[in-house]
């Protein structure tokens, strides 16, 4: 075992697939020698690689979608980084129409094994443009699977799944889990998709959480513990395939749902799981589903309004508290 | 006339009939589609190729099995002249679990994969892309293989025809860029909404070559299309290609192209690219009015066969619905 | 009172508002007088207002956007049209990045007076890229309003009121709605947004339906009745605002809710209806929510696939007596 | 030096001066935001414009105050070229309530919509059609005002370069394209990612004049801008001026640019737009050294209230985080 931030973790599950397939390649903007990844995440693989197996590109979001797309038909593996996510919105034709559809809609004849990595998530005061969490858009748009993994540990496990995978996965980060840590086997492994992973036991709530919001829970966790309050928090680590069962076990286990998410809330990815338990765990639930989210706004630049904005560990003490008195 | 004694030259006696043959299954495979769906046996809407057929042929005669290409709405012509069945392909464009996809993508989408067709993509432009990544991967995996990537003038103005050639030119990847000039998309003059005539004008902003052709003349479009494919197979990068033609009906099935001066309508069908060809084959004397007419006619009754087919097949059954959406359903 | 259709009421919508204000203009792909629009809902009006305010574009959605935007930032009031829904894949940044956040991110300074305007929905055998129904991608985008009118009444209304509205208007249509008819007053009369209108009343089921599937619902209602059943119908006609409270109303009195959509069902409109109704109406529910959506696939081709995942009438009736019988 | 002599012909002095201060306003504001961030006080990241000031200020030095600007997340040159107040700029920076975003945009988007600052955007390329927008709006108007649309080299090379550049020119729309080419985007080298050497000779393929300029000769820049201010004034369509230059520093606040060659670094050093116009200014009399001092000085103080004056305004309040979704909440 050793100790690896999530960065380093993601760089490591790039350097041994890229080794054990040379089909798969990464391609993006800076993410070659000179810069190695706005987050670092392919530090050092240009140099190990080659240049052409870690493509530095020009700013053509969709196109370096569609060429990912275009190669993964075409027997690679490509890896594709967008900088941030907000960027996914220039491509978001060769994501949700080509990639996502072309195995349909040609009934099966091709396919699309392209793994595209971004980074969602607010909190590092870089304003309206490079802070959204989209994840629900995607999670709306059928043929794409979605990983969403909170720890250095999931986030390796999680993308060497994906580059195995032979559908298109957006492969979503998080800039604060970005410097998160976790004990990292010298083993290989991976994290099979449809898994939800219970990041702590409990008995009184369920609160299901994904990327730096599951860090808030387990931070809000150690505060209820101590009013004698215990958690449960779901991380489903992919929103597509979605891990139901785990979910509404854990809900079915407790009787109550916080749904933490650090999307906007209308239409969210909360909105879902909260329509799944309301359809499917009814007669579990002991008091109304409770979301807390940010508010539907963009993301503001100055730390004393992101703040205001971005659900914490304090807000989830709250709702929690809230729900058991309701 | 000696012009016209010059043009076969040094092309393959086979391939100047194969062109001739696949031009004209293209035809009358798109005047049947036009006939059934007028017969209400063909769902959604309908983008006809006839007209553009030199285009499609010239290129992909000089394609082997395994090269690649990406085609669009208009696609019939294409997923035909890259060698597909005309049955499987008709079966689809009726929406029968017998057409290539399924019956899930129709006319639009119609495509035969194993024959290197990337798909045909209804999303004006989205395909240049994509063509871009697979001639990566043919860069990439070290294969000779080249790809032809056909779409209209009306894409050339999408920012994915910029970004894509761009991208083409920096890592010398083996694509033609084949644009369908048939000076319109819709009912939008194609000089209505471009600021400069030609579109392969346009290559000189990507450093790569940019031709300009008579698309109805197939054998000026292989020509040019044989020199780009040669380049690309031996590492000389894209060629943008322009093939100046003509639809000679509507943008779509229900479309009566009132838009169009009935002047230039007429200009334009004295340029018919196969009786073109079949005049030049003729007076070159590649083939007899005979042989001719007999290959017509082989043909006609190939295409019927495929409309029979098409029409008795099957639908999918309705839950089918629910497959294909992931490799493996998980 | 005169009987048009919904193109023909959308078609006076903005020759009314053009007249009215002379900042108003189109803009789109085959908007002019060689194609009068895909489903010709501007016919006539470049012949009416000239070729300068109903402007033909080239192919470049991201642009047809952009510059919509930009007009709209500087004294004009343009209504932009994008010819299919799913082209808006092609203009996300430029609709979610730059028009819903501009008001906001420069602190009020700048307003974008915009509308949208692009058909949804499927049944028309067009396939997986002519048929999508995205609103749900537009709800999670916070700055934008979205309009959805169901028929051709409250399309003219809404449509008035989206010209006339400061903030950018998404205002989406629906293929099949087109040439539904309605009666509409010969005087001018503009829908407010925010308030939802309850296309049929009902005591048993609540029924939260959009669109065609308005329409669909008025069908089983019919079927209903004559089984003694009778279901409340909420047409929200805007999605942003939402009237939460006619709909939590209507759910007080019925105790039930079958939501209908016809966009894929996860993450779709219907999850976050169902997410604030189990929030906010929790203790009214007799029965648990159910959601009837188009499953999680691309929109199939042929007629047979294509039929079985819209949503209809049969399904409709089906889910109600579910409802009840559980 | 006759050749310098010649330089500053038939530009009002007071031109020049005003460009000269607007110059060093820039680089004197730069210098103390990247000072103020090393003490912490400046949230999230930073992008500097010190090295290109002659851009910004020799393209709005031909501008009203009722013509449009678009800017970037390189964007503090451009907001006070166009004549933003500093205390509500650096206010901005600092994420203050007085900033002219409320805190909400920061220094990616700072900007004083009242004086035509339509806005920076962080996403590059983004505001290349929003110019396009308010040009059009400017032509249905019929204001005489123009747009000028500041964007990088990096940003022509995305789709919406392409699109809003054909738009523009049929229209023959009143917009200057001005790309800043600094030579990077990022750590990318501009060549590695561009098929061709110069990107005004991308506006043959919109058939507008294109126009390379020396971006730290701030002259060069005027005199460029101001024939293209004037044609497009006159109903003469776009311009696409590439204005050559480098920016000092690395790409934001955090970058040590160390994929710069440190020759290249230095030999751009000296080619410092501020440095070279201060010395023509005086070997050409416009101003004596003593009284550029004394504007250095003078601008040196302006900027110093500025930081002091953001430093000690407050914060927002949190809730303020909800308002200015829409124009009026509903
Ligand atoms: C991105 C996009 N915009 C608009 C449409 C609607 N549309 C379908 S075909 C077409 C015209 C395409 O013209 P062109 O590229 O010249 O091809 P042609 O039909 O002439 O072969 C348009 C506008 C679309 N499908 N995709
Ligand atoms: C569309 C988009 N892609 C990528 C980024 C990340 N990014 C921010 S600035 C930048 C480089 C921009 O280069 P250039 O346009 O040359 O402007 P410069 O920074 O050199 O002034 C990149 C890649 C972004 N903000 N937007
Ligand atoms: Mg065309
Ligand atoms: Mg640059």
């Amino acid at each position: 075992m050793k100790e690896l931030t999530y960065v380093e973790a993601l760089n490591e599950a790039l350097r041994e697939e890229m080794m054990r397939d040379e089909r798969v390649f990464l391609i993006g903007e800076d993410i070659g020698p000179y810069w190695e990844g706005a987050f670092k995440v392919t530090k050092g693989l240009a140099k190990q690689f080659g240049v052409e197996r870690v493509r530095d590109t020009p700013i053509s979001e969709a196109c370096i979608v569609g060429a990912a797309v275009g190669a993964a038909m075409t027997g690679m593996r490509p890896v594709a980084e967008i900088m941030f996510g907000d960027l996914l919105t220039l491509a978001m034709d060769q994501i949700a129409n080509q990639a996502a559809k072309i195995h349909y809609m040609f009934g099966g004849q091709l396919k699309v094994p392209l793994v595209i990595r971004s980074p969602f998530g607010a909190g590092k005061s870089i304003a309206a443009h490079h802070s959204q969490s989209l994840e629900a858009w995607f999670m709306h748009t059928p043929g794409l699977k979605v990983a969403v993994p909170s720890t250095a540990y999931d986030a390796k496990g999680l993308l060497k799944t994906a580059i195995r995978d032979d559908d298109p996965v957006m492969f979503f980060e998080h800039k604060l889990c970005y410097t998160t840590k976790s004990m990292i086997p010298e083993e290989e492994y991976l994290i099979p998709f449809g898994e939800a992973d219970v990041k702590r036991e409990g008995s009184d709530v369920t609160v299901f959480a994904t990327f730096w919001m599951v860090h808030q829970a387990l931070k809000a966790a150690d505060k209820l513990s101590k009013k004698g309050i215990e958690i449960e928090i779901v991380d489903p680590r992919t929103l597509v395939p979605l891990d139901k069962e785990t979910i509404l076990d854990s809900v079915r286990k407790t009787g109550r749902l916080l749904i933490v998410e650090e999307d906007c809330k209308t239409c969210g990815i909360g909105a879902e799981i909260a329509a799944i338990v309301s359809e499917e765990a009814f007669d579990y639930l002991e008091s109304p589903i409770k979301r807390i989210a940010e508010p539907d706004t963009p993301i503001p630049f100055s730390p004393v309004l992101e703040n205001y904005v971005i659900p914490n560990d304090e807000a989830i003490v709250k709702g929690v508290i809230d729900l058991l008195e309701s | 006339m000696s012009m016209q004694a010059s043009k076969t030259t040094g092309i393959e006696k086979e391939t100047l009939v194969t062109m001739y043959r696949k031009m004209l299954e293209i035809r009358r495979f798109e005047e049947k589609v036009w006939h059934l769906f007028g017969r209400n046996l063909i769902p959604g809407t309908l983008h006809l190729y006839i007209g553009e057929e030199a285009v499609a042929v010239g290129v992909c005669a000089n394609l082997k099995i395994d090269d690649y290409i990406t085609s669009t709405h208009r696609g019939h012509g294409h997923c035909i002249a890259k060698g597909a069945d005309l049955k499987k392909t008709m079966a689809e464009i009726l929406g029968k679990k017998t057409g290539y996809c399924k019956g899930k993508g129709g006319s639009m989408h119609v495509a035969d994969a194993a024959l290197g067709n990337l798909g045909a993509t209804a999303v004006v432009g989205s395909a240049i892309p994509i063509a871009v990544g697979a001639a990566l991967s043919c860069q990439l995996r070290g294969t000779k293989q080249v790809v032809a990537c056909f779409f209209g003038d009306g894409a050339s103005n999408n920012g994915t025809f910029h970004e894509a050639l761009n991208m083409a030119a920096i890592w010398r990847l083996p694509v033609l860029f084949v644009c369908e000039n048939n000076l319109y998309a819709m009912g939008t003059r194609i000089s209505n909404v471009t600021a400069i005539e030609n579109i392969a004008d346009r290559a000189s902003a990507y450093g790569m070559p940019g031709v300009i052709v008579d698309g109805n003349d197939v054998i000026e479009v292989y020509r040019a299309a044989k020199e780009a494919v040669d380049r690309a197979r031996n590492g000389g990068g894209p060629t943008l290609i322009e093939c100046k033609t003509y639809r000679h009906k509507g943008h779509s099935r229900f479309d009566p192209a009132k838009y169009r001066p009935p002047d230039e309508v007429e200009e334009w069908m004295k340029k018919d690219p196969i009786l073109r060809f079949r005049n030049t084959l003729i007076e070159e004397g590649v083939l007899t009015e005979k042989q001719a007419d007999e290959i017509d006619r082989q043909i006609t009754e190939t295409v019927e066969e495929a409309a029979q087919f098409a029409v008795k097949s099957p639908y999918p059954q309705p839950e089918e619905a629910l497959e294909d959406v992931f490799v493996k359903l998980r």
